[in-house]
């Protein structure tokens, strides 16, 4: 075990203070899905702001004034600097408080936090990317990482569903992508009314592992499948995932736990030795099957 | 000229619950005169039955936040009475101190957010504080220091909980005494600063009429007490407390959820008033004495309004004797100390001291186990309500020509005097049980 | 949010919960400039009953049908309902004996043949209305009253912590009156608030802040039982006061179905 | 290593003299059976034969609560230490205590650097004292029963005098500025120390063989035990809060009344509790008691080992003496061996 040494102590009272946020001002609201925003943040520091760095897959600890922290995966990607995006879904009191602000107001913000996507081991793979419903939050990120150094990964693909269509997220970017060659976008929904007022849905209707019928066959020996979704889409993308006969260790999952510090001190997020904080909330499924109570 | 007038005011502002006023006039007549009280009825003397006597003084004591304190001591000095308890020098006089941080509490809170808008003309404190800051917060302070003192001795300001049968079961520090000590040096000041403007005020006597007091003689005759074993009256006449019930004949009023008590057929009154009344004079000491003879020197006063009167002497009283009392505590040793031991018996007992409003008496009948077989509850403000009744009868005469709203803030006015505490009134008294 | 329109009303009660507002001397100025209170009889004499309201406090049991008439005035009034107070979060000590018929208890105390009485069984508010927010506490504590009210300005509600009393109790670093003298305390069924007040007074808790979410009377009696404490010892300590409503009937079921 | 010696009387001296480096605290009497650290106000208050207070020195560290910032709507975060440069003096701490304190050490450092703890830790001089177990000292089974490190003076208690070890080069300083307190013990005061040893290895009576328990855990995941622990369990708390290794907390923001400015809190909590594991939509990952309970041993004894290398408990008893229900966490681990 670690030797008692005063100086070790007296160095470690000096590091910088993880449980402090930084200012920063929300420069855009995205209010295209109901209960879905997308907030759009600067930091206030102008440092901060150019230097930010993070991983596909990491998250923040977003701070409403006189509310609360919430953990909150970051959407947008490295590779695009000077703004941060995040898709909040409205549950409870911190993210019922952020609805209530408006462009231009600030918030505090912590990280980034947690492993994220193993990007550099994803290159000169293919990754197929599956997200069902808020799932899509993180896989943006990687999924414009991944668009911005395209040349560095192999085939891409990207299955995507949602209830209704309107509830997809980032839906104009991603019909876009539905028209690029370089990658294989495919969107579902699981209903579509057809309202009145909304644009006719053309695309797919059935669930995200219905979408696994149009992928082309797959090298699962140089594919990573990178998945996020709620409880019940682990379940059904496993399934089919596994009968492709993908390695457990080549399927990446998002886990969610309860977490207060993000800097796995406060023990929510530990599931056996593992902290989802520090050594998530990206897993492999090998993982996932390892350590109990993980799903 | 014959007026007619019908009056109700149906939520009584600022007092302790839920009461309202309800007169008809006619022919220059009041021929209705009901405080009413529709406080729910939450049947504390059924609730109690049954239970252990450990059990008793916390249930009672939410009968009335505000006088919280003196039903958990009311309720505890019956149940000792009844086992034959003695309790040490020193808890009695950590009671004594309790009880008067229910006083400077309480009247403090009844002169600051009830009298005082009253007599200059504000509907409530919040309003009055923008043109008197100075004395709004100087009430406020001295509200303050009756509940730090009530948090210190009794663990919580509202229904206290350190405060037990046989005892307490922490004893404040040296350090915390002494800061009390502080708080209510500062306390005394404030008081009389208040007292100055009472000085200013004339007191109305639209409601002044021959009155019957009543109060407990201090135990220790060398100075004003609120607690004692005899009941004296403005009749002369002298008897133990274990005789409540000749005083306290309760009756149950159609119009209301309380009962009310008369003295030998007649209203009396019970409450600071009564106690400046009939021990004012001879056992009042220090500061307080030189305010009564200021304020109130024609004693006994037969004006309701005079009451509030003699709450400001009595917060006076109370802080000095808190003073003193701070310092027989030290004196008396700070160790912890174990409940007085006592044997659980069938009996019976009566506990009674003057609460801020008047005389409270508890009653109960334990059986052998330990367990309540009779409650009985007698509050001030279900004392004082046929009297009330009575003033607002003799102001209506007095007043019968002046216009509805003035007449009705008037009345109110009365009511508000006895700083009723309408969630004591409808603790409802068992009668008739067979 | 600008300054929110607040009612503030009592029910049957002890008028503690009201009284711990006025008790907030210190910060009763300010209070009284963040809230616009439009009605509030037992503060002010002159008050506005119509007006909507964005938050109504009510405190207090409902006993009789004016208390639920008031209650349904204010609910149709208000945006947001606060139960403040165990007797309208839970009930209280008044519900301690519903099993009772209000007729027997009305004519254990005002005699026989009175009918003009109007009373109910004693019931949280909850039972008639919608509630948003519960404040227990008997009476309520004054900080968390304060951190409530600063929340409301910003439009927000404050967090609960749902923990039982005994951790609030072992951070105060007191002895376990359990373990130490082996009497009842209802530490770890009652949600924490109170900074484990009766303990830290060697008083064990009676449980007046009202139940936590998850109550464990099935461990409890199990513990009481093997400290040598009689089934009929345990009801009656358990269900001492203010907790009656929610604690009899579960803990009834329990020493039920131990007897099985 | 430097040994010396000083008499009961001259230590209490030595204590008094300390006062001038900063607040001395001492474990003193609270209750018949219960012993707290608090701060001396005369020596004559040490409770020399206390074994275990009943909140660990871990609260001199991470405060029951605590504020972490503050913030203002106008100027942002900032940090706001109560007393950063507060020295304290704690004497009195157990084997079984300083090693609780390297294994927070661990926990609180890693890739994140928990700087409220070790300013304290740094602010913070340790004087350990030597100890006789009870029936709930188990720290022999877990590795925890003697120290050679994480100390500044150590007192080995031996009647009329203390052996003193030095275990840092500030408790060097100490002795050389009271030099004339202590004195160089002669070889009998060792055969004393020695003596005392051997009756002390002898007198542990509980044991729990730890060797392969994270495996025997691995497999026993299913076992009926944690069901009737499940059961038996008030999910208090109170066994996190005494115990000198549970380091969980919540975090929550106050606001003040002004509504510009607030703070920010942590307070210790507990697995025990069912919102520990509670995310938005009302999800629990662990609803039942008995896998919460289960939880607690299994972050001790089998989390920990893995991520550290040992087992977090330090078998001092805390949990045994003051779980309300009489729960005993060495029976239950050896009723999951098979060892009932
Ligand atoms: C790694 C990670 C990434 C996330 N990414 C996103 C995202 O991109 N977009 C999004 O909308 N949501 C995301 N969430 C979920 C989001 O954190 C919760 O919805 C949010 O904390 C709810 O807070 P609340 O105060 O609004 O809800 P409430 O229900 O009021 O919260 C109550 C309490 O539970 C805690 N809590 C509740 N849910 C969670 C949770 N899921 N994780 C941790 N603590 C929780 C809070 O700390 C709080 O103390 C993510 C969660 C994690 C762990
Ligand atoms: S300890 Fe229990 S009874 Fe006492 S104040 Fe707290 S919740 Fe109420
Ligand atoms: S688990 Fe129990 S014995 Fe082990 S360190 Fe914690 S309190 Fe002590
Ligand atoms: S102290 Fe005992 S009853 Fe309480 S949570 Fe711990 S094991 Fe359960």
């Amino acid at each position: 075990m670690l030797r008692h040494s005063a100086l070790d102590h007296t160095l470690k009272a000096k590091v910088r203070n993880p449980y402090l946020p930084h200012l920063a001002r929300i420069v855009r609201i995205d209010r295209a899905v109901q209960d879905n925003y997308v907030f759009y943040f600067r930091f206030e520091d102008p440092k901060i702001a150019e230097t930010f760095d993070y991983n596909p897959g990491q998250f923040l600890e977003i701070t409403v004034l006189g509310t609360g922290e919430a953990p909150i995966s970051l959407s947008s990607s490295p590779t695009r600097k000077g703004i941060v995006e995040t898709c909040v879904r409205r549950m409870g009191r911190v993210t019922n408080a952020l609805y209530r602000l408006k462009e231009n107001n600030v918030v505090g913000i912590r990280g980034p936090f947690g492993n994220g996507y193993p990007v550099e081991e994803l290159k000169g793979q293919n990754v197929l990317m599956v997200a069902g419903g808020l799932g899509m939050a993180p896989i943006r990120s990687l999924l414009n990482y991944i668009l911005d150094r395209r040349y560095e990964f192999n085939d891409v693909y990207l299955l995507y569903g949602a209830r209704y269509p309107e509830d997809l997220l980032f839906k104009e970017e991603l019909t876009l992508l539905s028209q690029r060659a370089d990658v294989n976008c495919l969107l579902a929904v699981e209903q579509s009314y057809n309202l009145p007022g909304n644009p006719i849905w053309n695309g797919k209707i059935g669930l995200v592992t219905d979408l696994f019928d149009y992928l082309p066959e797959l090298d699962v020996s140089s594919t990573y499948a990178v998945i996020c979704g709620p409880p019940i889409f682990y379940k059904f993308v496993l399934e089919r995932l596994l009968k492709l006969k993908f390695s457990k260790n080549r399927i990446l999952m998002s886990l969610e736990r309860r977490m207060e510090c993000g800097i796995g001190k406060c023990g929510h997020c530990a599931i056996g030795y593992k902290y989802t904080c520090l050594d998530g909330p990206v897993f492999t499924y090998w993982d996932a099957v390892n350590l109990p109570e993980l799903l | 000229m014959k007026v007619n007038k019908n009056i109700h005011i149906p939520h009584l502002g600022r007092v302790e619950g839920h009461g309202g006023i309800e007169i008809d006039i006619k022919d220059g007549e009041p021929i209705k005169v009901n405080l009413d009280i529709y406080e729910g009825s939450r049947f504390y003397e059924v609730l109690v039955l049954g239970k252990y006597y450990y059990e008793v003084p916390s249930i009672i004591s939410r009968v009335c936040a505000i006088c919280s304190a003196s039903h958990t001591l009311a309720a505890q000095m019956a149940i000792e009475n009844a086992f034959g308890v003695e309790v040490s020098k020193r808890t009695e006089f950590l009671r004594g101190l309790l009880i008067h941080g229910g006083m400077i509490e309480s009247h403090s809170l009844h002169l600051a957010a009830l009298v005082l808008p009253d007599l200059l003309g504000y509907d409530g404190v919040l309003n009055m504080a923008k043109d008197y800051p100075k004395e709004v917060s100087i009430a406020l302070e001295l509200k303050k220091l009756g509940n730090t003192l009530q948090e210190l001795i009794g663990g919580r300001a509202i229904h206290p909980i350190n405060a037990l049968i046989g005892g307490f079961g922490k004893i404040p520090t040296k350090q915390e005494l002494l800061s009390l000590k502080n708080s209510l040096s500062k306390g005394l000041e404030h008081a009389l600063i208040l007292a100055d403007l009472f000085k200013t005020f004339k007191i109305s006597d639209y409601a002044e009429s021959p009155t019957i007091y009543a109060a407990l003689e201090p135990r220790d005759k060398t100075r004003y007490s609120f607690l004692g074993d005899y009941i004296i009256t403005s009749l002369n006449e002298r008897f133990p407390k274990e005789e409540f019930r000749k005083i306290c004949h309760e009756g149950v009023v159609k119009h209301s959820h309380a009962k009310q008590s008369l003295y030998s057929g007649k209203p009396f009154m019970t409450g600071a008033l009564a106690r400046i009344n009939l021990n004012g004079e001879k056992y009042l000491h220090g500061k307080a004495k030189e305010i009564q003879e200021q304020l109130l020197p024609n004693l006994p006063s037969q004006n309701i309004l005079h009451n509030n009167t003699a709450q400001m002497i009595e917060l006076i009283h109370s802080i000095e004797r808190a003073l003193q009392l701070v310092d027989l505590i030290i004196n008396e040793g700070l160790e912890p100390e174990d409940l007085a031991e006592f044997e659980v018996h069938a009996g019976k007992g009566v506990g009674a001291l003057e609460a801020p409003r008047g005389t409270l008496y508890h009653y109960y009948e334990i059986d052998d186990e330990g367990k309540i077989v009779e409650a009985d509850i007698v509050t001030p403000t279900a004392q004082n309500l046929a009297n009330c009744e009575k003033d607002l009868r003799v102001s209506i005469e007095n007043l019968i020509n002046e216009p509805k709203e003035y007449l009705e803030f008037k009345l109110e006015m009365v009511a508000r005097a006895y700083d009723p505490c309408i969630s004591c009134a409808v603790h409802l008294v068992k009668l008739n049980k067979s | 949010m600008n300054k929110p329109k607040v009612g503030i009303y009592g029910l049957t009660s002890c008028a503690g919960d009201q009284l711990v507002i006025l008790n907030c001397e210190d910060e009763l100025l300010k209070i009284a400039s963040k809230l616009d209170i439009i009605d509030w009889v037992m503060a002010q004499s002159k008050n506005d009953e119509t007006t909507p309201l964005d938050v109504a406090l009510v405190e207090g049991v409902v006993a009789q049908q004016r208390d639920i008439d008031l209650l349904k005035k204010v609910r149709n009034r208000a945006k947001l309902v606060i139960a403040i107070g165990t007797c309208a979060c839970f009930g209280g000590v008044a519900a301690m004996k519903n099993q009772i018929p209000r007729e027997v208890m009305k004519a254990e105390v005002y005699g026989d043949n009175i009918d003009f009485i109007d009373s109910v069984k004693a019931q949280p508010i909850g039972s008639f209305i919608k509630v948003d927010y519960r404040l227990p506490g008997c009476p309520i504590e004054k900080d968390q009253l304060i951190q409530m009210i600063s929340s409301l300005c910003l439009g927000d509600l404050p967090e609960i912590l749902n923990i039982p009393v005994c951790m609030e109790c072992k951070m105060r670093e007191n002895a376990c009156l359990v373990v130490e003298k082996g009497v009842v305390c209802c530490g770890s069924l009652t949600v924490a608030g109170c900074n484990a007040r009766c303990p830290s007074h060697n008083v064990p808790c009676s449980g007046c802040h009202g139940p936590i979410e998850e109550t464990h009377y099935d461990a409890n009696v199990l513990m009481f039982k093997q400290a040598g404490l009689t089934r009929k010892d345990i009801e009656q300590k358990m269900s001492m006061f203010s907790t009656p409503a929610w604690m009899q009937e579960k803990l009834m079921e329990e020493i039920k179905d131990e007897s099985k | 290593m430097n040994i010396l010696k000083i008499t009961r009387e001259k230590f209490q001296d030595f204590l008094i003299g300390m006062q001038k480096h900063g607040e001395v605290h001492i474990p003193k009497r609270k209750t018949e059976t219960t012993y707290v650290y608090d701060i001396m106000d005369s020596p004559d208050e040490i409770a020399y034969e206390y074994l275990r207070t009943i909140l660990p020195v871990k609260k001199y560290f991470i405060k029951p609560k605590e504020k972490l910032i503050k913030y203002s709507f106008d100027s942002g975060f900032s940090i706001d230490l109560e007393d950063p440069d507060k020295k304290v003096i704690i004497f009195g701490l157990h084997p079984c205590d300083i090693n609780s304190l390297k294994i927070l050490d661990l926990a609180f450092s890693g890739k994140y650097v928990d700087p409220y703890y070790f300013n304290r830790r740094k602010n913070t001089v340790i004087f350990g004292l030597g100890c006789m177990p009870d029936e709930k000292c188990f720290c022999r089974s877990m590795g925890t029963d003697h120290v050679t490190d994480g100390y500044d003076l150590y007192f080995n208690d031996l009647g009329d005098f203390f052996l003193v070890n030095v275990g840092s080069s500030l408790g060097d300083d100490f002795i050389k500025e009271f030099s004339d307190l202590f004195e160089k013990p002669e070889p009998e005061d060792i055969d004393i120390y020695i003596e005392k040893r051997n009756l002390r290895a002898k007198s542990f009576k509980l044991q729990l063989d730890v060797s392969d328990l994270p495996y025997i855990l691995d497999i026993e995941r299913e076992s009926e035990v944690w069901n009737e622990l499940g059961n038996k369990c008030l999910c208090c708390g109170s066994c996190s809060m005494v115990c000198p290794t549970c380091y969980c907390f919540n975090i929550f923001d106050t606001i003040d009344l002004d509504g510009k400015s607030g703070e920010r809190y942590r307070q210790w909590d507990t697995c025990l509790s069912k919102d520990y594991t509670l995310v938005a939509g009302g999800h629990v990952f662990r609803k039942n008691r008995a896998d919460r309970v289960k939880n607690r041993y299994y972050h001790k004894q089998h989390g920990f080992v893995e991520e550290y290398g040992r087992p977090s408990c330090t078998g001092c008893g805390r949990c045994i003496q003051f779980c309300p229900t009489k729960i005993h966490v060495v029976e239950v681990l050896n009723k999951v061996m098979g060892k009932s």
